[in-house]
Formats: structure tokens, C-alpha cells, sequence
């Protein structure tokens, strides 16, 4: 790892590889789950751990009580040796333990600088908050970590990069030792995360060590110095990061062999199921056009902010178009809200389940029918054994790992909460599937489920949009590849001539495609 | 497999009450505060007990009742309706002015009670309408249409009282009893209850109501169409209101344009001390039922007590403010 | 709707202004008609108003204050109990803009600026309705009271009628005084609860029409005879007279005393100041039996 | 570099105008809606904008201008207040009566006023106690603390109305006119505008609120002890309500227990015509006095044309939905 930058890092006073940070035979009991029991971890001086292990492993609950969010029934902390209590995520934050969680927690009505520096404000006259100054201050910090972010702008108005990013620059603003970051790239693209990379680089030192959450191998390869691997709220095992390959941790973290999957022959259809022309929007997508063959998965590739999700909710009526045409089945229809969407058989699954997705405090059974609730309806009335079995029946199909159909949503974790969903659309049974991230935060191995549902339900006759930031997963699972920069399509790729490169290619052609068109207008 | 079976396992056998009991429990709860009021009160003044008694004591909590039920389904959707009280007083002088021989238009009664409901369920769909498409704040679009109201009654009553008394049966309404010993207004009440407990849990409305109030965006997602189900969740309302309207102008054979300034307070304190969250995405029918008989327990009670109103209204907080406290703490002292 | 309350006829006269404690029920609509019908005769126009409910006296300070701004040919004033102590400050604002106020239905006191008072005898009021009480039940057994409010005239009718009893009725009790708040359906539950509490009643009282037809429809729902006395005049108390279910009740002359104010204050804009300085506006006791006569339909007619 | 650069850009420059120069023009907006009204009535009815007649107006708005200002604290945090009207009741008659020469302990002025306001910083601390550590609802904690209020003013005023008339100088607390024709009143309500504008805006306390009312959650990770903070916006509240209830009662000379029922929709009507928003997280200062204002203009400028009070509420209503539907176009009709 490179070593700290000059900046106003707390003074060395120890070397690399002493013990930072402990957790000790740490267990933490949910209603009807056991997150975590008896676990231990070691963070040291100047490493980057990280902590992986399948959805619902209890990565998060851990870091949560290390970072005074939540507090542990069992065993015990200790910060340099010395046993401490975290009662409050202040008192963390005061020990020095900064956390970037998975869920973003800003103020979406205060400014950029206003949300670094919550409780930190500088004063004039000893009460009066210095606006002036907290704003040179927020500057300072985000030119610092490279981040060009007005500082005076409503965090409601940022893009969900611009937050993470928001978020990283509060945290980095304390001067902690300790540095945990939960899936801090779920919502990056390469470049930002490569942004990401140089932060934390200038952030180690030898007093300080970054704990690093991800279901993305490579970043773990690339970034860390120790790997820690959690199942079932169990420890698994730590090792150092140079003695193990990728094959190995999955192994650690699901405890069986993945089948290395292979992708499956082109599917070739010539009948178009949904044609989308000169669809716009204010202010992002202009023209974007394309075809959806019966039985493929179009995939779409970009930056963050390409346009992919903008295009999926106006193309579902979720958010006004102001151009357009949709052709569904070879009929012109038209659609204003994601009702008439749903009618043509268009389902859309969200990128942001908890804000999308889900009814948290229902149960799995009633999010799992919520689409199909006619379907469940006999003269009138609501059937609910029916609507428990079917329930229970997605459930085990794409192995949700839930005590009961009758388990609030709420309690689930992140991947098996994006399961249910998954299960909503797979009941409501749409010819055309639209996935937004289909498999963000989602482990390895419920990714190999997710993947061989999607080659299924081709084989039976539907077709999929799948939008995906993960490189790979688009190359692995689309017969054709949009690729889409600011707010246009840039190019169609098949699978077959399609690469990494090659999108890069086309996801990065914004400057030349805005050069021409002013070039064009003046 | 065998990891996640056994997590399975451990989650069905822990500590906690899985969540379908504890509606049961809250509701327990409910009766439970009820039936300590009947003891005390009846302990205190045995005649409270008596059945004339009970009867009259509900006979007086069905406009509350009515309106609490009508609420919950705006409650649900996380919404809130502040009209159910000056909405009552400009139903009913509305659907008065309709039928009153002196003053009015002499109309036939079946036309003063559709047009009851009818201008219920019209305030209750502006409302909607201002909510779900104008996209105002529950509470701000009620409040306005509340002043909207009161002063509309007082317009269409041209300042005076219309009296219903001529009208042969229209008091037999609310005060008639086809069961003996049972006022028609309980009677009501209950089939009003029953009907409201079907549609919030065994139809696609109140489906739809609790999941807009859970996550409307999702909702909306997920292809329902949020707008139109959350108008129908006012309209609802508008039209118990519109009945509260018919109760309540029966009981005092007149409709008098003042009548009503607070009562949706009573309302919503009903719909509360049954257990519904102001939150949205939680609603009890039989809690709002009860919410307002234990309401009027306490009125009555204290009534025939003999102490005096302005400790009627400390005593009714204190107990709102209880019944929220025991279902915070059954919750174990967390949100939703 | 009346957008002005303009009583019509010809308006050349000039503007008399009447705020009253509220701006609807049965009795201000009728002190209206007596102020419009003043107004008709006398060639003035006469403006209405009053808050919408009797317990906002700072509404009514400023409707007397816009009065007075407006600088009409007279004011008159029936103020509300919250505004007793706020109004006299206004009073000397009016005497010194030269507007003559009478004041109408309720005294106010600590201000000498009014040049009169149209207004019954509250207490009085009470007094003779436990008089008449005692008269029909002769004099023994518990009574009970549902006053239309704490305060003012409600309180003073309370009163009246309490210390009647006290002193003149040794073997009646007054065992419980409750207040309905104007509100039907409340005096229908508070006499309910009352009647439940002592079913063994022999008079009831009720301080205004709504106290008064609640608890004549509470008695006659519980099928129980108890002598039921009031004060004020509606429709529906009539009917409850006919029907016997109100043994009697005192009714006010509203009508006269709109008439009376505007006709002092159009007389007092022509420089003749009225003669007495407390005009006590009669009141009568209605029963079933003289209801018809002459003297009582030409007031509640 | 690039990407990362251009996400930036389009987190700050997205279309349209600045965040911070929008609350500008939503005030902008409410000032012309006032400016419309003052035209509209004074060309109906010259006498309208003499000044006697503005200040009255003005003085007038000062209550429900204070209660407003009080409230936006409680609003920012995302909660509300139900309380303001009727703890205006119980504060001052809890001032009064320890003041009073009759039925009153006769203490000196400054005693009363004291008192006045320390029982509205208490029902504050009561109401935020309630809602930050017992976690109700604000609305209904503060229904059930109204009705407390209710129950409890009349108890201490034993039922009547408590004279102030032979306090000296008590009156001229709101009346008097230490600047030659104003009204101290409106002095107070501009002094206490600038007070709440500062501390909203400039201190711990309104940046606090309005971050708690974003985003409670985030703000508590950060470790900001939301639950104290919110408590005292709930007291700040309370003492605008026992400041109001100083006011109220110098105005009228006399403390009476009964008024004050519904004065605070009023006041929430005033905050929200002013551009404060019920979802929280946001607040003007300046809004809220200017809502007041156009509340009382409405009122009086009706009541000059000789309009009945009945009609002023359903215009009032009228205005109300007009403001939010301002507010809500000029946003795109989006929520923030
Ligand atoms: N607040 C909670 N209440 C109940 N159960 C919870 C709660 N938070 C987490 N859990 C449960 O604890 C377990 C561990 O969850 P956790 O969020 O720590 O998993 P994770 O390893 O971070 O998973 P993911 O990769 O999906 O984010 C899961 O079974 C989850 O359902
Ligand atoms: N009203 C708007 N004004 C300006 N920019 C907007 C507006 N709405 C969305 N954007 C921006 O347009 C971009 C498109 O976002 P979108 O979510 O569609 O991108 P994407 O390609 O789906 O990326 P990802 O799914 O990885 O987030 C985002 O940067 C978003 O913040
Ligand atoms: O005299 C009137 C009284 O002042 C008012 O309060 O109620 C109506 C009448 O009884
Ligand atoms: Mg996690
Ligand atoms: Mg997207």
C-alpha cells in the first residue's frame, strides 16, 4: 500500500502491524436470528482487512456494533488492547472508528458541507454557526480527496455516487485510525472506485487500518492485506490476502464448490417483443432507441449516471418522458405510470430495493404477491393460503434465506431482501423483465442462482433488460450489450465481438459525442 | 443447505413473539384498558353497569366510531384526514336542507340520507384528489378543506339549527331499535365494522392501503396504481363520514352547522388507543371500534361519576397517552 | 348565502354596525331580524357579524376594532366573556372617533362609554326558572343542571338558579351541574349520564335551547317524568313544549333587542340620548298552556 | 479523472436555479400573494390600508405570527405541535392567576409573566420528553397533551374567566406603544422573528432541527444526541406558546380558559403559507410571520367589506390550498 499523503493525518506513533482494533467471541441475537455468534476479529496497524462471506453472514451486524450502531450481547471490544464499550456511534466516532455503511445516511435537505460537518460547525462568537468558513473547510477537504463537489449543494441533488462519495468525505474528515467501509462500491463505477482505491491508500499509515466489506473478488484481490471470512454469523477463518486465490475465499464463504459457469449458446430470435424509439427525457436522455428480441437479454453498460436507470423508469411510465414511442408486441402503447406498464406484461425490478423494491415492515409472503394481488383474488377477496404458498414455493426455489414466509422483510439481509423482490416479478410472471442490478450486493453464490434463473426464464420464452455496472456479469449473461454515455446510447454490441475494452470504449464517449453536437448547433 | 435450515430452525424457536400474534396481543391490550375502566367505573357507581346504561354509552360512541373506522383507511395509507368532524356538520346540514319541511326543500328522507353520503364521499374524493394528485400534504389539504368546511355548513344552514323533527323516522335511524334494547346506531356500527374489517384485510383496497402507507413508491413500482387506490382510501373516509353525518343528525333529529369542530380529534384519538399507526401501513378496525367505545367510557363513566367535564378531557389524554405508551412498550420501545 | 347581512330598504341613512357573541344559532339570527327590521324602518343599513363559535373574544375585539376603523353611525356590541376586559379600551377608542355604542344581550362592565344596555337579567333568568321549578315539583327532591358553557351568561343563569334554590327550597338539591359546551350531542351524553347517575330526578335544567332540548329528549328516551325548565326559544324547544316534554322555559326577546339597539343608536346619531341608561329586555315563561296567547307568539313568532 | 469529475458537475449543476436562492423566491411568492390581497381589498375598500387599520391587522397576527415562529422548530424536526392553541389557554391562565387581584394570588407582573412563560417552556418539555424518549407520535402525544391543556386551563381558571383589568400596565405589554402608532405587540413579534431567524439559521439548535428533520437517523450516527435536541425544539415551542399566552391575555386584559381551541391551526396554517414544509427538514422564519400576517389580512380585509365570518374561513381555506399549490408547481410538483 502507498504510504499516507501529507495530509493532516494523526501523528505515526506505532508501527505497522500492531493490533488496532478487537473483537472477542462478539455474538448478537435478532428475533428469530442468530447474526452473529461468538466471532472474533483482529484488526492490525496499516492493513486492509477485508471481511467477506455470503449475504446475511452478519458482515454488517459486525461492523455495526464496532461502530457503536449496535450493541453486542456477548464477549468483548478492545481498542489498543484496552477493553472499550460503544454505546453510541459517537463515542466510536471519538475513539477513532469511522464507518461508511452499506445504507447511506445523509441529511438530503442540508448542503454537502453542512452534512460532513454535522456537530463540528465552526462558531463565530462562540455560538453563531460560520456558514464562510464551513464551506472553505468542505472544499478543502473534498479538492483534497479529489472530489469536485460543491460543497453549497443540497445532498437531495446529488447523484447516489456523488453521496457515497459524500459519504467517504465525512468519515475521512474525523482523522479516525480505524476506517470500516461497507460494500462502499455497490453504487461506483471502475473510475470512482479507482478514486476510491487512491483515497483509501492515502489514507493508511501505520497507525491507521481500513476494514473493507465487498462481494466484488477482484477489489478484495487488488485492495486488501487480510481477508476474514464469516458464514452464517460464524468465524471461518483469517488469512492474509497473498495466500489465498478467489476460488479459495468463495470456497471459505459458501462452503462448497461453485461450478464455474459457462456461458450458454447466443439465443437467436427475430421477434421483436419491445421497440423503444427516440425515448427522452428532461434533462438526461435524448433519442434512445433500441429492440428487445423475444427470449434475449439485452444487457446495458455504462458509467454511473449513463442514463440506463432513467431510461428503464421512463420507459415504465415511473417517471414522465418527454418523447417517444413504445412498441409493445408490434403495437404502439402508451404508458404513463408503472400500472400500464405492468398491463403490457413489463415488469421492472429496482436498483434500490428498500426505496423501490419493498414494503419492509410486510412480511415475505405479502411482498412476494404484491404485484399479483388480482391473481389472488376470488370474488372480491384476498386468499391468503394461496398467497402463503406460493410464497413459501419462491422461497425455496431461489433459497431466500428467511425464517419463515411469515418473517418481516425488515429483518432479512440485503441479499435475500433483493431475492423476494426477485420472487415479485417472477410471480407476477411479465413477458419482458427489466433488472436493474440484479445481483448488487448479492454473494457469489446467489449470484450462480440468480444467473441460471435469468438463463431460465429465456429458455421459457420471456425476455430481460439487465442493467448492470459489473462488467463481467454483463458480458457473461447478454446475447446484445447496450452501452449508454450521458444519457445516450453509444453503440450495440453482440456477445460475440463484445469486451471489456470495447464497452469502455463506448461507455466513455460523452466528451466526443457533446463536442459534435455543439459543434452541430453553432 | 443444512447451515440455512439450521438458522431457520433457531429463528422459529427464539424468544419473541412472531409478529401475526402481536396485533392479537395489542389488541388484548385494548379490552384489556377497557375492561379496567367498566370494573373501576362500576366498582365506583354500580348503576354505571346497568344495560340502559351500556346501551346509551355505545349508542353515544357510534359517530366517533364511524368516523375512526372511515379514518383508518387513510390512516393506512399514511395519510391523515382532519375533515370527519366539520365534515359531519356539512353532511348532515346538507342532507337536512335537502329533506327539512321548514326551511329546507322537503325532499323525500331516502334523498337527505344518499345526499348525506354523497356529499361525504365528495369531500372525501377532493380531498384524495389534492393528496394523491395535487400531491399536498394529508394533513395541510384537510386542514384548508376542514375551514373549507365549517364554514360551508354554516352557509348552507343560514346560521340556524335545521330541525329534523317532523320528519317521521328519521330519528329511528340511530335511536330506533330493531333488536330490543339495542339502538339501531349500534347495530349500524357493528355491520359498519364488519364490513370495514373485511375490506382492509381480505380485499386488494386495504392491501393496497397498508402497502402505500409502508412504501409508496415501491407500490407504485411494483405497477398499483398508488394515486387512484389512495383517493378510493378518501373517499372511504369522506363517506363514514357522510354516514356520521345521517347518525348523528337522526340522534338529535336536527343538523345543527357548528357541530362537530374537534370531533375528528376524537376520531383520531379512537383510531390510536385501537392501535393504528399515524405512521401509515398499520391499521386495526375492531381497535378503532373499541378506541371509541373506551372514549365514551370514560365520558359516561365520569358523567355518572359525577365529576366534572374539564377533568373528563385531562382523563382522556392521560388515557391516550397511556394506551400509546403500552403499545410503545410492547413493541419493545421501538418505531415500526 | 348573505354576503353583508344588508337589511335592504333604503341605506342613505348611513351604516350601523352589530357585533354579536356569535354569528349563527337560532337566537342571533333572531336579534338579525330585529336589527334588520329596525334598520328597514328607520332608513339605515345594518351590518351582522360575530365569530363563528361564543369563546373567541380576541376575534371579537378585532371585528369591534374594524368597526371602529369603519367609522359608522353606531355600534352595537354583545360581548363575548373573553372580551369583557379587552372591549373598554375599544369603547374609549370609539368615544374618541365620536361612534355612539349600545351595548345588547350581555352587560359589560368597566366602561361607562356605552350609552346603554339592551340585555335580560341573567341571573334573573335562573332565579326564575328554579322558581318556577320549585313551583311545579313542590319544592322537593334533587335537581340537576347542564349549563352551555362555564362561563358568562351560562355561569350566571347557573348561578342564578343554584343560590335560588339554596336559599328558597330547603328540601331541593341541586346534585350535579354539568357543562355541554352549546354541543347537542354533549348535553345529550352529559344529561344521560346525569339521568344514570340519579334516576331519581325530579326537575332538570338546561341554561339554553341546546342544554334544554337535550336533556327533554334524554328524559323522554328513558321514559322517565321529570319536570324539565330552560331558557331561550327554538323551533324544536317549541315542538318539545307542545308535546309536554318541556314543562316551560323563559325565552328572551331577541328580536327586540336587535330592534331596540339599532333604534337607540339611530336616535342617538340624531343627538337624542336614550333615557335610561339599563334597559332590561323582558323576558317570559313559556308553558304549554300559554304558548298560544298573544303576548308569547308575538315573541317567539 | 474525467467521469468522476463530470458526476460531480452534475451533482452541483443541475438545471434550473441555485437550492439556496429558492427559499428567496418561495418567500418571494407569499409576499406577492399578500401584496395581491392588500391591493385587492384596499381597492375595494379604501379604509382598508389606513393605518389604524394595518395596525390592527398586524397586531392582530402577532398571536398566531408567535405561536408560527415557535412551531417552526418543531416542524423542522419533521414533527408537529397541536398544542399552541390551547396552551395558550392553560399558560396564561396559569399567569393570571398567580397575578390576579381576585380569584389570584396577587404576585407582582413580572411573576405572572414569568410564570406564563415557564409554564410553556414545562408543556414543551412535557410534549418533547414524550416524543424523543418515549417515542410517540408527535401528533398524538400533543393531541393527548392538548386535551390536557383543555381539562387543565379550565380546572385552574375554576371554570371563569380571570380579570387582568386591574393590573396596571398589563395591557400595555401587547397594546401599549413605546414606538409611536405600533403596537408593542407587533414589535414583540418582529423582535422574536429576528431572535427564531437567527437561531434557526445561525446556531446549533435550527441546524440541528432541520438536520433531524432530514434525516433523524443520520444525524444521530453522527453523533448528534438527536433526542436532547428535539426536546428542545419542542420547549422552544412551548415558550412561544406561554409568549403567546402573555400576549393573548394583555390584549384581552383577562386569561379565559376556553380560548385558544383550534388557534393552532392557525398557526400551522401560517407556517405552512409561509413555505415551511409539514415533511420536515425544512423551515422559514420569515415565512411564517408573513403567513400569520396574510391570515389576519384575509380576515380583516373581509370583515372591512362587511363579508361574514363564516365565509372568511372557507377563503382562508381557499388561500391555504392556493399557497401549497404555489409551492408545489413551483417545485415541479415534486416532494423534496
Ligand atoms: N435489525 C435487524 N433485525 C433483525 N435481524 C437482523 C437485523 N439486522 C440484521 N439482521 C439479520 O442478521 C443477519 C446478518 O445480517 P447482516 O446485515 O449483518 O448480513 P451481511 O453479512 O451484511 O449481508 P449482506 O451481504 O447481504 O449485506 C441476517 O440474517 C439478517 O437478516
Ligand atoms: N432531474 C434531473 N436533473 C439532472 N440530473 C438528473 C436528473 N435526474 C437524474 N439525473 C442524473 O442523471 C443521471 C442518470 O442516472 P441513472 O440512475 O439513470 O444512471 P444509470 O446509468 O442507471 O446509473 P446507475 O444505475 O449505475 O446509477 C444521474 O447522474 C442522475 O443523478
Ligand atoms: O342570551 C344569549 C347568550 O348570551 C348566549 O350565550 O347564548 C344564547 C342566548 O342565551
Ligand atoms: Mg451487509
Ligand atoms: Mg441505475
Amino acid at each position: 500500500m502507498t504510504a499516507p499523503g501529507t495530509e493532516a493525518e494523526p501523528a505515526p506513533t506505532g508501527r505497522a502491524g500492531e493490533i488496532l482494533l478487537e473483537a472477542d467471541g462478539v455474538s448478537k441475537v435478532f428475533p428469530g436470528v442468530r447474526a452473529l455468534n461468538d466471532v472474533s476479529f483482529t484488526l492490525r496497524t496499516g492493513e486492509v482487512h477485508a471481511l467477506v462471506g455470503e449475504n446475511g453472514a452478519g458482515k454488517s451486524t459486525l461492523m455495526k456494533i464496532l461502530s457503536g450502531l449496535y450493541q453486542h450481547d456477548g464477549g468483548e471490544i478492545r481498542l489498543r488492547g484496552e477493553r472499550i464499550v460503544l454505546p453510541t456511534p459517537l463515542s466510536a466516532q471519538q475513539m477513532g472508528i469511522s464507518v461508511i455503511h452499506q445504507e447511506f445516511f445523509l441529511m438530503n435537505h442540508l448542503t454537502v458541507a453542512q452534512n460532513i460537518f454535522i456537530g463540528r460547525e465552526p462558531k463565530t462568537m462562540g455560538f453563531l454557526n460560520d456558514d464562510a468558513a464551513l464551506n472553505r473547510q468542505a472544499e478543502e477537504l473534498l479538492d483534497r480527496l479529489g472530489v469536485n463537489i460543491d460543497p453549497r449543494a443540497r445532498v437531495s441533488t446529488l447523484t447516489v455516487a456523488a453521496q457515497q462519495m459524500v459519504e467517504i468525505a465525512k468519515a475521512l474528515s474525523f482523522n479516525s485510525s480505524v476506517l470500516i467501509m461497507d460494500e462502499p462500491t455497490a453504487a461506483l463505477t471502475e473510475t470512482e472506485v479507482e478514486t476510491l482505491f487512491r483515497i483509501i491508500g492515502n489514507f493508511l499509515s501505520p497507525t491507521t487500518a481500513v476494514v473493507y466489506i465487498s462481494h466484488r473478488m477482484e477489489e478484495i484481490r487488488k485492495l486488501s492485506t487480510q481477508v476474514t471470512v464469516l458464514r452464517d454469523g460464524e468465524f471461518v477463518a483469517t488469512k492474509p490476502a497473498s495466500e489465498l486465490t478467489i476460488p479459495d475465499i468463495i470456497q471459505l464463504m459458501v462452503g462448497r464448490k461453485i461450478a464455474s459457469d459457462i456461458r450458454p449458446e447466443p439465443r437467436a430470435s427475430t421477434e421483436p417483443i419491445l421497440e423503444v424509439k427516440h425515448l427522452s427525457t428532461a434533462p438526461l436522455l435524448k433519442d434512445v432507441s433500441f429492440t428487445l428480441e423475444k427470449g434475449e437479454i439485452l444487457g446495458f453498460a455504462g458509467l454511473m449516471g449513463a442514463g440506463r436507470t432513467e431510461t428503464a423508469r421512463a420507459l415504465i411510465g415511473a417517471d414522465p418522458m418527454t418523447d417517444g414511442e413504445v412498441i409493445v408486441g408490434g403495437k404502439p402503447v402508451k404508458i404513463t405510470h408503472p400500472a400500464d406498464a405492468v398491463a403490457e406484461g413489463i415488469g421492472y425490478l429496482s436498483e434500490d430495493r428498500k426505496r423501490y423494491g419493498l414494503i419492509l415492515n410486510q412480511d415475505v409472503t405479502a411482498n412476494t404477491v404484491l404485484a399479483s394481488i388480482p391473481a389472488f383474488t376470488k370474488g372480491g377477496i384476498l386468499q391468503d393460503g394461496k398467497m402463503k404458498q406460493v410464497a413459501q414455493k419462491w422461497v425455496e426455489v431461489l433459497r431466500t434465506r428467511t425464517p419463515s414466509v411469515n418473517q418481516r422483510i425488515r429483518n432479512l439481509s440485503g441479499g435475500n431482501q433483493q431475492k423476494v423482490v426477485l420472487a415479485k416479478w417472477l410471480e407476477r410472471d411479465c413477458d419482458v423483465l427489466i433488472f436493474d442490478e440484479p445481483t448488487r450486493g448479492i454473494d457469489v453464490g446467489a449470484k450462480q442462482e440468480i444467473y441460471d434463473l435469468l438463463d431460465k426464464l429465456t429458455d421459457e420464452g420471456k425476455s430481460i433488460i439487465m442493467i448492470s455496472s459489473e462488467m463481467e456479469e454483463v458480458l457473461r449473461m447478454s446475447d446484445r450489450i447496450a452501452v449508454m454515455c450521458n444519457g445516450r446510447i453509444t453503440g450495440f454490441l453482440d456477445n460475440s465481438e463484445a469486451t471489456q475494452e470495447k464497452i469502455m470504449e463506448l461507455a466513455t464517449q460523452f466528451s466526443v459525442i457533446e463536442d459534435n453536437t455543439s459543434e452541430v448547433q453553432s | 443447505m443444512t447451515a440455512m435450515q439450521d438458522t431457520a430452525v433457531t429463528g422459529r424457536a427464539r424468544r419473541g413473539i412472531p409478529d401475526r400474534y402481536k396485533a392479537f396481543i395489542q389488541q388484548g391490550m385494548v379490552v384489556l384498558v377497557l375492561i379496567v375502566l367498566v370494573i373501576f367505573f362500576t366498582a365506583m357507581k354500580p348503576n354505571f353497569a346497568s344495560w340502559g346504561n351500556i346501551s346509551s354509552l355505545l349508542l353515544a360512541s357510534v359517530v366517533t366510531g364511524v368516523q375512526a373506522l372511515g379514518l383508518s383507511f387513510v390512516i393506512a395509507t399514511g395519510g391523515i384526514d382532519l375533515t370527519p368532524g366539520l365534515g359531519m356538520a356539512v353532511t348532515s346540514v346538507f342532507g337536512a336542507v335537502l329533506i327539512a319541511q321548514q326551511g329546507g326543500f322537503g325532499l323525500p328522507m331516502w334523498v337527505g340520507i344518499l345526499g348525506c353520503l354523497a356529499a361525504g364521499a365528495l369531500l372525501g374524493l377532493i380531498n384524495g384528489l389534492l393528496v394523491a394528485y395535487v400531491k399536498m400534504q394529508p394533513m395541510i389539504a384537510t386542514l384548508a378543506m376542514m375551514m373549507v368546511c365549517w364554514g360551508g355548513a354554516l352557509v348552507l344552514a343560514d346560521g340556524r339549527t335545521v330541525s329534523l323533527r317532523s320528519i317521521e323516522g328519521y330519528d329511528q335511524i340511530a335511536v330506533g331499535q330493531l333488536i330490543p334494547q339495542v339502538p339501531n346506531g349500534v347495530l349500524i356500527l357493528i355491520v359498519l365494522a364488519v364490513i370495514a374489517g373485511v375490506v382492509m384485510n381480505k380485499t386488494a383496497v386495504g392491501r393496497y392501503a397498508l402497502a402505500i402507507g409502508s412504501n409508496e413508491e415501491a407500490t407504485r413500482i411494483s405497477g398499483i396504481n398508488t394515486n387512484r387506490w389512495k383517493v378510493l382510501a378518501y373517499v372511504i373516509c369522506g363517506l363514514f363520514t357522510g354516514i356520521s353525518g345521517v347518525l348523528m343528525s337522526s340522534r338529535l333529529s336536527a343538523a345543527q352547522p357548528t357541530l362537530g369542530q374537534g370531533y375528528e380529534m376524537y376520531a383520531i384519538a379512537a383510531a390510536v388507543i385501537g392501535g393504528t399507526s399515524l405512521r401509515g401501513g398499520r391499521a386495526s378496525i375492531f381497535g378503532a371500534v373499541i378506541g371509541a367505545v373506551t372514549i365514551q367510557t370514560i365520558f359516561n363513566g365520569l358523567t355518572v361519576m359525577g365529576v366534572q367535564d374539564q377533568w373528563q378531557k385531562v382523563v382522556l389524554g392521560a388515557v391516550v397517552l397511556l394506551a400509546v405508551y403500552v403499545d410503545i412498550m410492547r413493541r419493545g420501545g421501538k418505531e415500526e | 348565502g348573505s354576503d353583508s347581512g344588508n337589511g335592504g330598504g333604503t341605506t342613505d341613512g348611513g351604516r350601523v354596525a352589530l357585533i354579536a357573541k356569535a354569528n349563527s344559532a337560532e337566537y342571533w339570527m333572531k336579534v338579525k331580524e330585529g336589527a334588520e327590521a329596525a334598520g328597514k324602518e328607520l332608513g339605515v343599513e345594518v351590518t351582522f357579524n360575530g365569530p363563528d363559535t361564543e369563546s373567541e373574544g380576541d376575534k371579537q375585539l378585532n371585528q369591534l376594532q374594524t368597526a371602529i376603523n369603519d367609522k359608522p353611525l353606531g355600534i352595537g356590541f354583545a360581548p363575548q366573556d373573553g372580551a369583557q376586559d379587552g372591549a373598554p379600551r375599544l369603547m374609549d377608542d370609539a368615544q374618541a372617533a365620536g361612534i355612539p355604542v349600545v351595548v345588547f344581550d350581555t352587560p359589560l362592565a368597566g366602561s361607562d362609554v356605552p350609552l346603554a344596555t339592551v340585555a335580560s337579567d341573567n341571573e334573573g333568568m335562573g332565579a326564575q326558572a328554579a322558581e318556577k321549578l320549585v313551583e311545579l315539583t313542590g319544592g322537593e327532591g334533587k335537581v340537576a343542571i347542564i349549563a352551555h358553557g362555564e362561563v358568562g351568561t351560562a355561569a350566571a343563569r347557573r348561578d342564578g338558579f343554584r343560590d335560588y334554590i339554596e336559599q328558597n327550597a330547603p328540601g331541593m338539591e341541586v346534585v350535579d351541574v354539568q357543562n355541554g359546551e352549546s354541543d347537542p350531542a354533549k348535553s345529550r351524553d352529559k344529561a344521560q349520564g346525569i339521568l344514570q347517575a340519579h334516576p331519581d330526578l325530579v326537575g332538570f335544567f338546561g341554561t339554553d335551547d341546546d342544554s334544554t332540548i337535550a336533556i327533554a329528549d334524554e328524559v323522554d328516551a328513558k321514559g322517565l317524568h321529570i319536570k324539565v325548565v330552560g331558557i331561550d326559544s327554538s323551533p324544536d324547544v317549541l315542538t318539545l313544549l307542545t308535546e309536554g316534554k318541556i314543562a316551560g322555559v323563559i325565552v328572551q326577546n331577541p328580536f327586540n333587542m336587535g330592534y331596540q339597539t339599532v333604534e337607540l343608536l339611530v336616535n342617538a346619531s340624531k343627538g337624542e340620548e336614550p333615557t335610561e341608561k339599563n334597559i332590561v329586555s323582558e323576558s317570559i315563561w313559556v308553558t304549554p298552556d300559554n304558548i298560544d296567547s298573544e303576548e308569547v307568539q308575538q315573541v317567539i313568532g
